[in-house]
């Protein structure tokens, strides 16, 4: 197995390009991607495959139906739709049409078409270029929702998104874009499979996409004070892995979800309630959501970091439920 | 120039069509189903030629108003009318009903009752075609209504730019489902629907929905000019709208179609003269083949026994049972 | 105060006539509602008010755009966009610019839009027709987020929508358009206020539209069996009013949260996790949420109607944790 | 035509703009601010000639590329600079940044980022104006890119059907964002911009974006016709491609624009000429200014004044403290 240390962005990638490789009936529909080190890789790579790296007009929404379509025709597209916020002008093709071919004509077709966003608040982003769309997403049966945390996550989880039988939306935090990790080449990782990134025992840290990252510091320093945390990635929203999680508060019993979506209708609440139903047996004390709050994001840096939730929350609700 | 084999072959399934959306509204009003539904009278003639000349490999989107694609592509009217009835013999098993019908080994895509769906989903089956590079075509079929949808702009325009292997089919029948309190609005500031397409540099050409020849010639034509890779195709297609097809639900209003009328052996009511008369595609051809030795009784002969392959697809999709209910959890992934 | 009984379609064509009565700004941008006692109802508001119900062609985008945009320069348009899952085409319209412009702003620009939608399964509505919308819009801060359950709510919400100052998205559940109520006409119904439907002491149920109605059903078949419910109606999911939703959880201790949304990423989920976190106190039983599988929606009727949460499931929820 | 003193109203505006985004790029580059921004360097006539020629209880909606609009329609130039360095005294508060400055006492309505954006929210402002009825009308400025868009054929498709007053205004810059690799690509099958609209029974004119005099007509005869009743009216303003404004962000290539390569008193630089002589519609007013008694020394006592003017609004907004974080609470609900 080959271990290559890379950014997130160019695992990303990398995850395409050995795809297409793999697969003749890979290819991308869009623009090379916007973050820094990877233009010099989207440019190899339209070198490399120039009839199999095709950048549209902007016109997310048949850009969009171009990739479900061309799914079920047989062809494996990578969509990518640029910042979040455009998949809204795309969002008939990819929850009308992607998402419930399969089941409509009874199981009978398939749309394994794959869509990619930069998405989260990204700095100075303001309220139209930093919206979180998982929440939007995330309630479309028949549609896969992915959000990796780190470079090799987000490798292998396009490696799988490419051969798998179902549409995807696959979520890339801006802010990891340039974020360095270790990716194991040629290695898928299967949908449906929460992620247990640090093991603990006094309490579960449930988070998604780069609320990983801020668990992650946030347990590093609980650690300091003699308190085990357990960091659990959720890392695919649909399927959802509640068995993973409902492990971790099993043995814990207290439980932050942390996500970067503003609380109400955002994904903190909704993993919140699933285990308030399923394993409320478990819980010795209130589940804390530690979300954004319910504005918009401003485009002035103080007040943009301000609505960020970051390690410093995750522990003011750490110690109002030890 | 058709060959009369074609003709009686083409007649064949147009009637079939005709009789199928016929049970179909008879089933409605007697409560054997329900919800929303849509039919293609009037338009037989262009499922039936269009789905024709399509090659095995190729793809096909289409719409709410699928039923005659279905039909003409090869269907088993047993099962095109389980599905509507939502039973378990269904082709789409009861998952799809009326609005959604769908046929892969026939080479059917998703068929989106979205207005916008089908032609944008179609540029992806030409994307496909293309990447394939097997000389395969798509035809997306689709409405008038369509083109007030953006997307629909978009597809003319992508599939131009990418010069895509699309035939574009828009079933121009005057109608769109919300015209207001019963009077057709006018929905597009483009008089020509042809234009928006020649517009984006794409081949086009208007044709009548009536006439089995000109169809002919102008989907040949349209299929080999996507398959030789000079890009996409655009053809309206118009037809007269069919007196029934007035509101969101069809209504029976001309009654059963009696050959016999285009054989001179019944009288039209005034009423319905000229859909009757002028704009039936089903009664103009039979027109044409009642003038061949023998022609009106192979007619009468062809309705008996669609007739009766009809009345078992009735009994057959009404005695088939609903899909166990549970099953509504299968399928949501592949 | 006059009272008439009049169906949930006609109350909310009944809002819109007398607002359009009291506020010359007001407009109609649909076609006439497909409810079937409003068709002649639509029709008369067109001939009472030729100018101002304006007949668009099937864009939805370019709709939605049309009302944010004359709300923006002053109107009060009420947008009828269809079917819910029509909504989907128009929700940059939506979330990128109407939710946001008067945060964007700085509080200088209000674009007090109405968008209506009729949602939720229908019967016979297949995947395409069937959409619940209400999991889709409720993470957008900025975007009031209505579903009225009765024929008085309805009139009364809409008259409030015609007259706030920001903008708003009411569902009507298909299911909902016939049923028959009493209306207080010329009265306003404020946003964010819950509504508690029936008072009991034993088990909360927390309902959202037309399964406020299930709810009702189901704590009636529990008064026979001697368990009193409190039947709470949500009507307004943003702004939300967590306070009442908490009261009622601190008198009975126990609560099921019901809507037709399915569960992973939807309203019942997402209303759960607010309570694990706020109401955790009061709790002597686990949260069941009871809303749909996690599947579309299929056309057959008794594929259909298995999905579909009604008071047969509250009963076993509520067994489950009395 | 216009008279003399317009013309140096109009060259002072233009300047002023010119040497607002010259000063945010170089803020940019020593880290001032941070975050996307755009800048409208080449097409500052268009921007003087439309905010001018609109009335006071008009509407306005722009694009990401709006700053020349804001300026010119009156708004100082010290709080729009604090608004995109993200400071409390920033005409929105800092909650808007560079993409949505917007001053709905000027008549702006929302300014979108998002390709699309203004085109349709235009409608609407049209749409307002009519039901109103009081001769107000609304301008729409966009980008060619947002042609892409479905959205705005479906807006010129409603604006054509219900005869909104609305001037759309494509500023043509040869310009869209994503262009692959640095290099332009095609991106409309359609290859006449007016073409479109004109297909949709729409007024159309297109107009170079370096002529204050035809820029002027155009604008007053689609203004007028909008008020008259006669239905939108669609502007192509054609301006070249400015050469730092070819990724993402701008590049301060050219540097700062000196007034005296106008005058005949510096020599433009081989790299830039094409620019600078034949390009820049700043240098071209300036020109034919220079030649006006005691033309030169106005101009560039006007530069120095406006240069000045430029000092106080960066040390203004510099000096402006940042919002308390706080109030990223407030304004989520009027
Ligand atoms: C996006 C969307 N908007 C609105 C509708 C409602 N609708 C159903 S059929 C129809 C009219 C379609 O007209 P056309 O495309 O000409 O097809 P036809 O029914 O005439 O064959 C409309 C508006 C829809 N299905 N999808
Ligand atoms: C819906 C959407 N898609 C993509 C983008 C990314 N984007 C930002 S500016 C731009 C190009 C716009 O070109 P044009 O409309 O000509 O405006 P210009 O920047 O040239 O003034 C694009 C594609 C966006 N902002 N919105
Ligand atoms: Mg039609
Ligand atoms: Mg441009």
């Amino acid at each position: 197995m080959t271990i290559q240390k890379m950014s997130y962005a160019e695992a990303v990638l990398t995850a395409l390009n050995d795809s297409m490789i793999a697969d003749d009936s890979v290819s991308l529909i869009g623009r090379p991607f916007s973050l820094g080190p990877t233009r010099v890789l989207a440019k190899k790579l339209k070198e490399k495959f120039p009839t199999r790296v095709c950048e549209p007009p902007t016109s997310e929404a048949a850009n969009a139906a171009v990739g479900a379509g061309a799914a079920m025709a047989g062809a494996r597209p990578f969509v990518d739709l640029g910042t979040g916020a455009f998949s809204f002008l795309a969002f008939s093709q990819i929850v009308n049409e992607a998402a419930v071919c399969n089941y409509m004509s009874g199981g009978k077709l398939r749309a394994p078409v794959v869509y990619h966003v930069n998405h989260g608040v990204r700095g100075a982003g303001a309220p139209q270029h930093s919206h979180d769309m998982h929440a939007y997403v995330w309630n479309t049966p028949g549609l896969q929702v992915i959000l990796p945390a780190t470079p090799n996550d987000a490798y292998g989880l396009v490696r799988s998104a490419l051969t798998n039988p179902n549409p995807t939306f696959i979520m890339s935090h801006f802010k990891q874009a340039t974020m360095m990790g270790d990716v194991e080449l040629g290695v898928s990782i299967p949908f449906g499979k929460a992620d247990v990134k640090r093991t603990g025992t006094d309490v579960t840290i449930i988070a998604v996409s780069l609320m990983v990252h801020a668990a992650l510091e946030a347990a590093e320093q609980l650690a300091t004070r003699g308190i085990s945390a357990e960091v659990v990635d959720v890392r695919s929203l649909s399927p959802l892995d509640e068995d993973t999680l409902l492990q971790s508060i099993e043995k814990t019993g207290r439980v932050i979800v942390v996500d970067e979506s503003p609380l109400h209708g955002g994904v903190s609440s909704g993993i919140a309630g699933v285990l308030a139903d399923r394993g409320f047996k478990y819980l010795k004390a209130p589940i804390r959501r530690v979300g954004r709050p319910n504005t918009p994001v401003p485009a002035s840096g103080p007040m943009e970091e301000y609505l960020v939730p970051g390690p410093q929350h995750i522990l003011e609700a750490v110690a109002s439920i030890l | 120039m058709l060959d009369l084999d074609s003709k009686w072959r083409y007649f064949s399934n147009m009637l079939l069509v005709r009789r199928f959306e016929e049970e179909l509204i008879a089933l409605y009003k007697t409560g054997k189903f329900s919800g929303h539904f849509h039919v293609c009278i009037g338009q037989e003639a262009t499922a039936a030629i269009a789905m024709d000349l399509l090659a095995q490999r190729d793809h096909i989107t289409t719409t709410h108003r699928n039923h005659g694609h279905m039909l003409a592509r090869g269907v088993s009217e047993k099962i095109a009318l389980a599905e509507i009835l939502g039973r378990e013999a269904g082709m789409n098993s009861g998952y799809a009903g009326s609005f959604h019908l769908t046929a892969p080994e026939l080479g059917f895509l998703s068929t989106s009752g979205i207005v916008g769906g089908a032609i944008s989903l179609g540029v992806g089956g030409a994307y496909a075609c293309k990447q394939r590079g097997d000389q395969s075509v798509t035809m997306a079929l689709f409405g008038d209504g369509a083109l007030e949808e953006g997307v629909s702009f978009e597809s003319l325009n992508l599939a131009s730019l990418w010069k895509l292997p699309l035939v574009f089919v828009c079933e121009n029948n005057d109608a769109t489902l919300w015209t207001p309190s019963g009077t057709l609005s006018k929905e597009h500031a483009v008089s020509d629907l042809c234009d928006l397409p020649r517009l984006c540099g794409i081949a086009t050409k208007s044709v009548a929905g009536l006439d089995l020849n000109e169809l002919n010639s102008t989907f040949t034509l349209a299929i080999e000019h996507c398959r030789s890779g000079a890009g996409p195709f655009f053809i309206e297609v118009k037809t007269a709208r069919w007196p029934g097809n007035r509101t969101q639900w069809p209504e029976p209003v001309t009654g059963r179609t009696d050959l016999n009328m285009a054989l001179g052996r019944q009288t039209i009511p005034d009423e319905d003269r000229e859909w009757f008369e002028v704009n039936d595609p089903v009664l103009k051809i039979a027109r044409q083949l009642a003038n061949e030795p023998a022609g009106d009784s192979k007619l009468l002969e062809i309705d008996i026994a669609i007739t009766r392959r009809m009345e078992v697809a009735v009994e057959f999709a009404l005695s088939s049972p609903y899909p166990n209910a549970r099953k509504a959890l299968d399928h949501v992934f592949a």
